[in-house]
């Protein structure tokens, strides 16, 4: 097996083909398969475990103070203490409600945001599915988890999250809007949706800086929407602790509320990765133009690094904003999405087409 | 059986299983989610068939807008202690006997259409040919019925806005 | 057309529905119940339910002499210990006709206009939580800390003091008392321009506060509001300007009044109500006078029979304490006008037909303690 | 042209502001030095607190075992809580005349407010305040102690 830190391809490749001669190919389709769900899961556990202690580390420093330090050293290990606490607590069961769609509600929303992962390139060579369409097919897939959350809100039988749930869904069908176009921008200046020719075209140069001032806007625009579609952040009416306890998931206990936990965090980094995918070149490294000596320097971290450091780096500005700016309400919400990002992202398509049908772009 | 036929029986039992549940079920929300998982089911058919787009379209119009616009305003019409009542015989008879004979014609008309083998191997329908079609007016061209669509898409987000509209009296 | 306008249809009480704000709930910071009306998200009615942390301290004042009444008021308002154990110092002292030394004027001023100080940080921490800003809870609690340190080391204790007695204080304060005080002042002056740059000019924060609740002059008056808020709607009722005590009619500051009557009004008035502070502080804090801390009192205060009224002005608004007296030991009646239940009075007014949000809003605008509330 | 123009400064302004807001922030994640946090079971040995925190009454004692408690229940009196219970026996002196010595001198810290009035008005200053803080205990009963030690006497000379 060809192992190459810079290029997976023929690592996957070989694997694929070891199964294939070993066992009959629906036998080989299906140990491929487990292999994969297998990868992701063990992923999705690890990132969702330390995006919680980087979430409680960044948020720790920028109130000033120390955060978790108590579960070995600097408390790297609070996490897993506190998810298995999770998983040891009892699983309150609400009278009244319909516990059919409680139930499968935390799963709704958890399997919503493991589909997206799958289409997401981590590296060259490096993803389960690369389909022509990966950016719409992200963007569908990611529009499934608010069903979710209005399930849990409205079976949970609870005022508070009927409310919460409300508000989310309100706030995810609008700003789904948003995330849409501004991608839509990009896909404007690339030529296609998939992911790996996307980010084949910005080995030379990323497309926030290929695409001039409207590539900038969209990024932020974007930014701003996937915060609101993630519940996160100065966004977070669907579970507003000072105004409704705890939102939609007021009266879910134990892993199920782990569940949610998990899919919100696992929301952001699937968010992060695509905007660091599509707007900040994934795992391509800086490269500038024809500069061949810097571009060769660069090419020397390894792509993983650089995808990694990306998402790393828009999880934080997320987080930025969720520890420093206050809650919206509602009506604001929507105005925002309504009177400021919708007209402003659709002059800025129109500006981007424009740019592309004179050639400004670099 | 090979993986394709495999994950066919496994799309069309979810279909069939959750279509019957959706008609069955007395809560009006578990009704709404299984038709969730109905379409979810069909979009992945069209995986299978490799028509992505069509897919994704699914995804994103039926399963993520239409089913979450029928769970919303479900939400915010009943509430969760409602349920709904069981048909009489009187509707029962009828609608067995409509679906029936409905079943009946998709069965007659799939029994006598002979399948032609798949003699060329199934092609990734590229997007950009579906946007080309889209909004090319030769032959084989969208562009009137595309525009009409935008025409009455128009229409009905005005008199969605109309209707919205507080009465100033 | 008109038929079909004029058709019967569901009335609006149907469409309501009764949500219970508290007594668990993270807004109302304590157990406070509110019961909210809500049609959608918007607030038809709200009904405080008070009682759930009522401890009885008039009555229990009743069998109390009245140097044991001072640790009794620290619990009510426990946001503005000093400022109440000052009410019923100046209740007794006026009533005997006591005159303190100078230096325990000096001594309560500085110690009340930190004590403000600390409870505004506490508001305005708790405000900034309110609406959904976590990091401002940590600043001014970092804050607040530096003055509670102030307290600990002169007093012994960091919320409830029981630090003056009738008569002057309980003990002197400490060597380091002058030079720690002055150090915060140098600090807080910094530190304030944070509170603006993160809550007062956000365009979120302006939204969200800007033209909520407003309240008119009239408003403020007839319902009794008073404190910061009553002056956010340009209601002239400072105590300390008014019927001025220890030394505020001696030193310069100025009563901070907005005319908007907004949200966003009462959380600029005490902003600027702690630099006022923070002025107050500065003039005095260098002159205190040498002398005594206390004058010689009786070891049992016995009031001559009558009645007695004595305001002050807490961080909430006007403390008043109503005191009967037959002579004995221990007062016959203690009544206390305290500012969180009057204003809690207005909520009702302020937030229907609002949304749920700024309901939240308007009531950690108008800085309720709910101790304060049911005593 | 004029709403144009205040749609378009709007945003620039809000963007600002929240810039703004984000530096703060910013500057406090970038300055981990700035952090107060006190590390507090580690620091037990260097924390220290202020002399006059009031942690739990004490009566302070000498090396003869000797406190300066008459008995007299004054700080029984004033406190309002009924915190403090002073049993105190009569005993004949040689030369015949009565003199009330002090048996026990309980101090419930369950019921103290801290309100300092006991150690005020104590006309021969036996008790104090100790620093101890950490009060929590698993039973109720360990709150109720017996401030005078076993054996120890007054000091001679008051009264």
């Amino acid at each position: 097996m060809a192992f190459n830190i810079y290029d997976f391809t023929s690592f996957t490749q070989s694997i694929d083909e070891a199964l294939y001669e070993w066992l009959p190919p629906f036998w080989a389709l299906i140990v491929e398969m487990t292999i994969i769900g297998l990868v992701f899961l063990i992923g999705y556990a690890i990132i969702g475990l330390f995006l919680v202690y980087a979430e409680r580390k960044v948020c720790a420093f920028m109130q000033n103070r120390v955060g978790p330090n108590r579960v070995g050293p600097y408390g790297i290990f609070q996490t897993i203490a506190d998810f298995i606490k999770l998983l040891m607590k009892e699983l309150v069961y609400i009278k009244n409600s319909d516990k059919l769609l409680f139930n499968i509600a935390p799963f709704i929303v958890i399997i919503a945001s493991f589909m997206a992962i799958a289409a997401i390139p981590f590296a060259k060579g490096l993803h389960a599915i690369d389909f022509d369409i990966g950016i719409m097919y992200v963007i569908a897939v990611t529009s499934l988890g608010v069903v979710g959350v209005l399930l849990a809100g409205w079976s949970s039988n609870n005022k508070y999250s009927l409310i919460g749930a409300m508000r989310s869904g309100a706030q995810i069908i609008s700003y789904e809007l948003s995330v849409g176009l501004s991608l839509l921008t990009i896909i404007v200046l690339a030529g296609t949706m998939q992911f790996s020719e996307v980010v084949e075209l910005q080995s030379s140069g990323w497309f926030i800086f290929k695409g001039h001032i409207p590539a900038c806007i969209a990024f932020v625009i974007f930014l701003i929407a996937s915060t609101a579609e993630t519940n996160r952040g100065p966004f977070d009416l669907a579970e507003a602790e000072s105004e409704l306890t705890a939102g939609f998931h007021t009266e879910y206990s134990g892993i199920k509320f782990a569940f949610f936990f998990l899919a919100e965090y696992m929301n952001m980094f699937i968010v992060a990765s695509i905007a660091a995918t599509v707007f900040l070149g994934g795992w391509m490294p800086f490269h500038i133009g024809s500069w061949e000596g810097f571009n060769y320097v660069m090419d020397f971290i390894p792509p993983l690094f650089w995808y990694f450091g990306k998402t790393a780096f828009i999880i934080w500005l997320m987080m930025w904003f969720k520890w420093t700016f206050p809650r919206l309400r509602i009506d604001q919400l929507l105005n925002l999405e309504w009177k400021y990002l919708l007209p402003i992202n659709l002059v800025n398509i129109l500006i981007m087409a424009f740019i592309v049908l004179m050639g400004w772009h670099f | 059986m090979t993986s394709n036929q495999f994950m066919f029986l496994l799309f069309s039992a979810v279909i069939v299983i959750f279509s019957i549940l959706t008609v069955t079920s007395r809560r009006i929300l578990r009704a709404a989610t299984f038709l969730l998982f109905v379409l979810v089911s069909t979009a992945g058919l069209y995986f299978l068939l490799k028509y992505n787009y069509l897919a994704a379209i699914q995804l994103t119009l039926y399963a993520g807008g239409i089913v979450v616009l029928i769970i919303f305003s479900i939400l915010l019409t009943s509430h969760i202690s409602e349920k709904l009542p069981t048909a009489g015989l009187l509707k029962k008879w009828p609608a067995a006997l409509v679906a029936l004979v409905g079943a009946a014609l998709c069965i007659v008309v799939i029994l006598q259409y002979n399948f032609p083998g798949s003699v060329v191997d199934t092609e990734v329908v590229n997007v950009r040919d579906i946007g080309n079609s889209l909004i090319s007016y030769g032959e084989k061209g969208y562009a009137l019925p595309f525009e009409v669509i935008s025409v009455l898409l128009l229409a009905a987000l005005i008199g969605a806005i109309v209707l919205a509209k507080k009465r100033k009296d | 057309m008109k038929e079909i306008i004029n058709l019967p249809v569901r009335s609006i009480e149907e469409e309501e529905y009764h949500i219970n704000m508290g007594p668990q709930h993270p807004s109302t910071h304590g157990v406070l119940r509110l019961v909210v009306t809500l049609q959608g998200e918007t607030v038809m009615k709200v009904q405080p339910h008070c009682g759930y942390i009522h401890r009885g301290i008039e009555k229990m004042c009743e069998k109390d002499t009245y140097q044991q009444i001072i640790h009794l008021t620290d619990r009510m308002d426990y946001l503005s210990a000093h400022i109440n154990n000052h009410a019923v110092c100046l209740l007794v002292e006026g009533a005997l006709e006591v005159e303190v030394p100078e230096r325990v004027k000096y001594i309560r001023t500085i110690v009340d206009e930190l004590n403000r100080i600390a409870s505004h940080q506490l508001w305005w921490c708790s405000f900034g939580m309110d609406l959904g800003g976590l990091t401002c809870f940590f600043y001014g609690l970092r804050d607040r800390e530096h003055i509670l340190d102030i307290f600990e080391e002169s007093f012994g204790s960091r919320l409830l003091h029981s630090y003056y007695a009738p008569g002057g204080l309980m003990q002197d304060i400490h060597p380091n008392f002058q030079k720690r005080t002055k150090d915060f002042i140098k600090y807080f002056r910094k530190k304030i321009k944070d509170y603006d740059n993160i809550l007062s000019g956000n365009v979120i924060f302006e939204n969200r506060s800007q033209g909520i609740g407003v309240m008119s002059k009239e408003e403020a008056i007839n319902y009794g509001v008073c404190g910061p808020s009553g002056r956010a709607s340009g209601w002239e009722c400072d105590i300390r300007k008014k019927y001025p005590y220890a030394m505020y009619d001696k030193v310069d500051f100025r009563e901070v009044l907005s005319d908007k009557g907004d949200t966003y009004a009462r959380y600029m008035v005490r902003i600027d109500e702690m630099r006022e502070s923070m002025k107050i502080i500065e003039q005095l804090i260098d002159n205190i006078p040498e002398g005594d801390y206390s004058v010689k009192m009786k070891p049992i205060i016995k009031l001559p029979p009558g009645e007695y009224y004595q305001r002050v002005e807490s961080a909430r608004g006007e403390l008043g304490i109503y005191c009967i007296s037959d002579g004995n030991k221990t007062p016959v009646r203690m009544k206390f006008r305290t500012p969180s239940f009057v204003n809690l009075g207005v909520l009702d007014k302020l937030s229907r037909n609002m949304k749920i949000a700024d309901l939240v809003a308007i009531g950690a605008s108008l800085d309720l303690v709910i101790p304060d509330i049911d005593r | 042209m004029n709403s144009f123009y205040t749609y378009f400064a709007d945003i620039f302004r809000g963007l600002k502001s929240l810039l703004i807001g984000m530096s703060v922030t910013g500057r406090y994640f970038f300055s981990p030095g700035q952090i107060v946090t006190q590390q507090y079971p580690e620091n037990r040995k260097t924390l220290k607190m202020f002399d006059r925190f009031k942690g739990d009454l004490m009566m302070p004692h000498d090396t003869n075992n000797q406190h300066r408690c008459t008995g007299c229940g004054i700080c029984e009196t004033n406190c309002p809580n009924g915190s403090i219970e002073v049993i105190s026996d009569r005993i004949e002196l040689p030369d015949g005349k009565k003199k009330r010595i002090i048996d026990k001198h309980i101090y419930h810290l369950s019921m103290c407010t801290f309100c300092n009035l006991c150690v005020k008005t104590c006309p021969s200053d036996a008790l104090a305040w100790d620093q101890t803080f950490e009060h929590a205990v698993f039973d109720r009963s360990k709150l109720t102690k017996i401030l005078n030690k076993p054996g120890s006497s007054i000091i001679k000379d008051i009264e």
